[in-house]
């Protein structure tokens, strides 16, 4: 195998690592074993596994509350991502986030926020204190389309270019906010133009295959990194599920749903894989999944509840 | 009267409203095309079309803003928030403009708009989500704060803050969105806004509450009937304008007082319940006032974890047995 | 004297107002008759009056806390303006509101605003409004170049771009906000290819003559009322005053002060009028303003304070 | 000791703290170039440099939210508001970053951050220039609040926040900026939250107080003493946590309290002191407790008008009066 094609299997295993992930999730959702939010990354996993990819270990990631896809990505274990999801102290963040509130300080994935923007700004604090200890360090934000129009994306831009701040700014365009379609959400529906009022550096693409995904953000992360510039990156992508698991979706027809799924990234990946003759190892790389989202279920299942002390705030 | 749903009652309200006058209409993020995020405006958008049932980017100060000028000019929004959490990025907005404006204008202008949306927590929302807004916004002067419990007043007092010429805050609970109950048809039921209701009379101690803890409260109070305690539960329904004369009136015959609410101890609308009680029936009472709130930390995503941060009945019977010196 | 002569001597007129009646708003501001902020508009005066030159009288007007300027030329009585700064209660806001506050409804004056940024959105809820009703009415809304980096400025041009909503964004570009310098404030310091990522038409030019600021705001005024299309419009001025009263003004030169003065737009239309023969009109408008700007101080001298109940809220 | 204008003990604090720590650092609107709006920075950009005295544009929002990123990943930035009133655009930022992270983290990050900014009314500021933001924040846990009223104080506990691993919201006083007071030269000066000052000592009422309403409520008790009515003052300090016990301990001597407070009366932090008093301290108890506030409506411009509504020494007095029976 080139080192080329075994990269791609990894990152195939990491799609395949979060869609697995989340269709158990979802399963384990509709059994009531999770509840509150759920928003799945399903369809978008090119970008979180591509980025990642792209950044060092120790480069600062942060996303919104659709933040299973980038923790795992980014070396969260399954079952600390899926005991958090049952509200377990053997979570991520001790049974106190849940599915909105993933938090991984080990791998500098610094979190899943719920409020839309609101995390723009933080995430241009982290790229802020890595200017200022002189650090080589990169900062990636990704937000969905939706923020684009909120006060803190525009706070959090403005300053990071007066600043000349490394961070990347990911917008994964997945067509809808919620019900809401682009054109009734921006009256401009290329993201990457509001880059020009700040005088940001863009790019702009589609995210059908996880290397392009990688390849395009790694020229952004040396620009932030060498230049100590930011940039705007506009990924335009899909989500195959609705926006949380309560929504039904009778805003896109099944016709486009269908349309979409049809430039599945995973899919592609597996189709180039096998075309490369990886059919076996991808197989077992697929196999190999099954058992570690299984794996994780069950320890998700047998972990125990945080008691009332773990939610003094005081106290974690 | 007819039998319906707390959300029900809420749309007939806004429907009735915006039949009866033009200049009100519906605006927020998801109210039109995806029929509410808790399906509260169903059917609005067939019946009034885009312009008056607006969907908005995600933009809460934006679409705040642009209500509260909108109402300067003569039109009378309806705000909805998709939960009262998301007014947080809007609290400038409605702070200095919607609360000052008549008052700094000397007059010549004001703002009819309604700000409305569920409020306190939902069910394992988190941390972000779970947010009892009312007592930031009862704190400020040039604000009307609303929390009904029962259908009947979600549509009375909800007819009133369309009706009325300033800002009114107007909070649901997604957890009430289904509760059923008997609602006046007449057009024109509308409610004062500043009168508490007893919904439930009683001579041993009063539980004073509001929106969903006024079912919470109920609760308690049967269980505490059982032990033989008679237990007087106020509902609010108004926190700003605050009902004094009611509360007086119920701890002058009871002499104990207990304030039951979602959101944190410290301050807020419980603290001033507790305030105006102390101060306005101190020589009746014969034990300190109690309040039985969300406690006090961010609020965990554990179901288990949840249930033991927000109130519940048994702790409110607790603390009516301390307030009678039976504990 | 020719129609447009004596249009350019009423606008003249209007500036030598505003200029005299804020040097001796300030001279009471000395003498303590005045408390608080007084924010001056001394060197912006062809703005505001070319502005309102180019509106309808039943077009919405809104602006910042430097907001005498725009209520004089709109129409506001000289007496309500000094005796709202002198507190009294026959002050435009009832000596409620103070400099920063004035309100004109009758004159569609619809406020100084305090926060930076908070009108924004309230200028684009006005002409919301209008196309509600269907009017052809035009909302603008002025702000300093300070205001632009803030989420309101952004929320308001994007909706007011995606709503297509008819308002004319006017930033008054000063160079300064308080003591910071454009090139700390924004990243790119034209303010007008903001409007790029809105859609939004732009335009830009520098306040040297009321008669440019008139006509070049009629062209974004008629985009508005004619097609419902907001524009944003930067107009490159100077502040001849601190920003407040407090300001001791170490952050530019004296020479700075001294060279933008040349470009002084009042003594410019002054030149220009006495060119054209019209000394005497120039200077027979000069003494009528001197009277009514003494009226106006004697007025808010002995006039009346607000008493206590004029403060409560549900009583003004 | 030597002695200092409150402001440059806020100043001292943050030098100290900055020469004894690479990662302090000021960040705010004209805190450089310009020496601060009020001159508290005064000195400070030549002494650090730009790196570490941060000029911004106007975004409070974004510069609040870049503070608290830079503090998850292990920086210490002090934030300073021109003015409280302007934290109302980051609400949001405070309420659901700054206070919530680390528990929402399950403990994994924290924020080691301070908010400063003048507080309350300034003079003439008029509607939205003169908030009382402490009654907001203190409700919110995962916030410590603090209020000093003397340059010691001022000094003490702003060292303590900037030492703190945790959001600190500090309140200053435009109109407290030139008072002058002893304040000691220690490096190691650092007071403790959640501890009051008794700021005089009396038997017969108690005014609890804080930030500039201290200077007023000694005012009320030398105009009180001349009346043979002995007052003791309590300085809060700390307005979360909140010292309990200095308030029980003195209601406990003295049977009568009063809070005395600028902002708005409903609900804050003197409802929730009240509330305190009459639960922890019922039976001490011989007379309702009273608050002296700030008036129930937006500030107005007028100096007189901006005086009536703001609380006065004569309406403290005649508070006191009024819990004695004596008015
Ligand atoms: C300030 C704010 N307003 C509203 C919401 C409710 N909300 C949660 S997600 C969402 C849609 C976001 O869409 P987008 O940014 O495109 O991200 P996507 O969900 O598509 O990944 C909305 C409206 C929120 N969380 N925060
Ligand atoms: C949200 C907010 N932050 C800070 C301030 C304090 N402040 C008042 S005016 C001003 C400068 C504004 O500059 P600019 O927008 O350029 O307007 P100019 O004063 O030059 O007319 C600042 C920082 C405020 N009023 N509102
Ligand atoms: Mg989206
Ligand atoms: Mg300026």
């Amino acid at each position: 195998m080139s080192t080329s094609d075994a990269t791609h299997l990894a990152l195939y295993r990491q799609m395949v690592l979060i869609r697995r992930f989340e269709e158990e999730a979802a399963r384990a959702y509709s059994q009531g074993k999770i509840g509150g939010f759920l928003h799945l990354y399903i369809g978008q996993e090119p970008i979180a596994v591509g980025a990642v990819a792209a950044l060092q270990p120790d480069d600062y990631v942060i996303t919104t509350y659709r933040d299973h896809g980038l923790a795992l990505a980014r070396g969260m274990t399954p079952r600390a991502a899926m005991a958090e999801l049952f509200g377990k102290v053997t979570g991520c963040s001790k049974g106190l986030g849940g599915s909105m509130h993933f938090f991984d300080a080990e791998h500098h994935m610094l979190g899943g926020y719920g409020i839309v923007g609101g995390h723009i700004p933080i995430a241009a604090g982290t790229a802020f204190a890595s200017k200022y200890r002189e650090e080589k360090r990169v900062s990636m934000c990704f937000f969905g389309e939706g923020a684009v129009s909120i006060g803190d994306f525009h706070e959090g831009l403005s300053l990071a270019a007066l600043w000349k701040l490394p961070i990347v700014f990911v917008c994964e365009n997945n067509e809808y906010a919620m019900g809401t379609p682009l054109s009734r959400e921006l009256s401009v529906e290329d993201v990457s133009t509001k880059a020009l009022g700040y005088g940001m550096a863009r790019d702009r693409f589609f995210a059908d295959h996880v290397l392009t995904v990688r390849d395009r953000l790694a020229e952004a992360i040396e620009r932030a990194r060498e230049l100590s510039e930011p940039t705007l990156v506009e990924i335009r992508t899909y989500r195959f599920r609705g926006h949380s698991m309560s929504d039904p979706g009778k805003y896109r027809t099944p016709e486009e749903l269908e349309e979409r799924k049809k430039r599945d990234a995973v899919l592609r990946s597996r189709a180039d894989l096998e075309a490369a003759g990886m059919g076996a190892d991808v197989e077992a790389a697929e196999k190999e999944i099954e058992d570690i989202v299984a794996d994780a279920v069950r320890f998700a299942e047998e972990s125990p509840e945080p008691g009332p002390g773990v939610a003094r705030s005081d106290n974690v | 009267m007819s039998v319906m749903r707390f959300r029900e009652a809420v749309r007939a309200a806004m429907i009735e409203e915006m039949e009866r006058d033009s200049r009100v209409y519906l605006i927020g993020e998801e109210v039109g095309h995806y029929q509410g995020a808790y399906k509260v405006s169903e059917g609005m958008l067939e019946r009034f079309g885009e312009k008056r049932v607006i969907d908005t980017p995600i933009t809460e100060s934006g679409f705040t803003g642009i209500s509260i000028g909108a109402a300067m000019v003569g039109l009378r929004p309806i705000v909805e928030y998709m939960t009262w959490n998301f007014s947080a990025v809007a609290f400038d907005q409605i702070l200095n403009n919607a609360a000052k404006l008549r008052q700094m204008s000397g007059g010549q202008l004001h703002v009819p708009i309604v700000f409305r949306a569920p409020n306190g927590s939902a069910k394992q929302v988190g941390s972000q989500h779970s947010h009892s807004m009312e007592h930031f916004y009862a704190h400020v002067p040039g604000l009307k704060v609303l929390a009904p419990a029962t259908p009947a007043d979600a549509k009375g007092l909800l007819k009133a803050a369309i009706r009325d010429d300033d800002p009114v805050l107007y909070m649901e609970s997604e957890t009430l969105y289904g509760v059923k109950g008997e609602v006046p048809e007449d057009p024109d039921f509308v409610l004062p806004m500043g009168v508490a209701n007893v919904a439930r009379e009683g001579t041993d101690v009063t539980i004073v509450s509001w929106s969903r803890m006024v079912h919470v409260s109920l609760e308690a109070a049967n269980a505490l009937e059982k032990e033989g305690i008679s237990a007087e539960v106020i509902d609010l329904r108004s926190l700003r304008p605050l009902d004094e004369e009611s509360l007086v009136r119920s701890v002058h015959k009871t002499h104990r007082a207990i304030v039951a609410h979602e959101g944190w101890p410290y301050g807020g609308v419980g603290a001033e319940v507790a305030d105006r009680i102390q101060r306005l029936a101190f020589d009746d009472l014969d034990a300190p006032i109690l309040r039985v709130t969300t406690r006090d930390v961010p609020m965990p995503y554990n179901a288990k974890l949840e249930q033991y941060v927000i109130p519940q009945a048994p702790r409110i019977v607790e603390a009516a047995k301390k307030v009678l010196y039976r504990a």
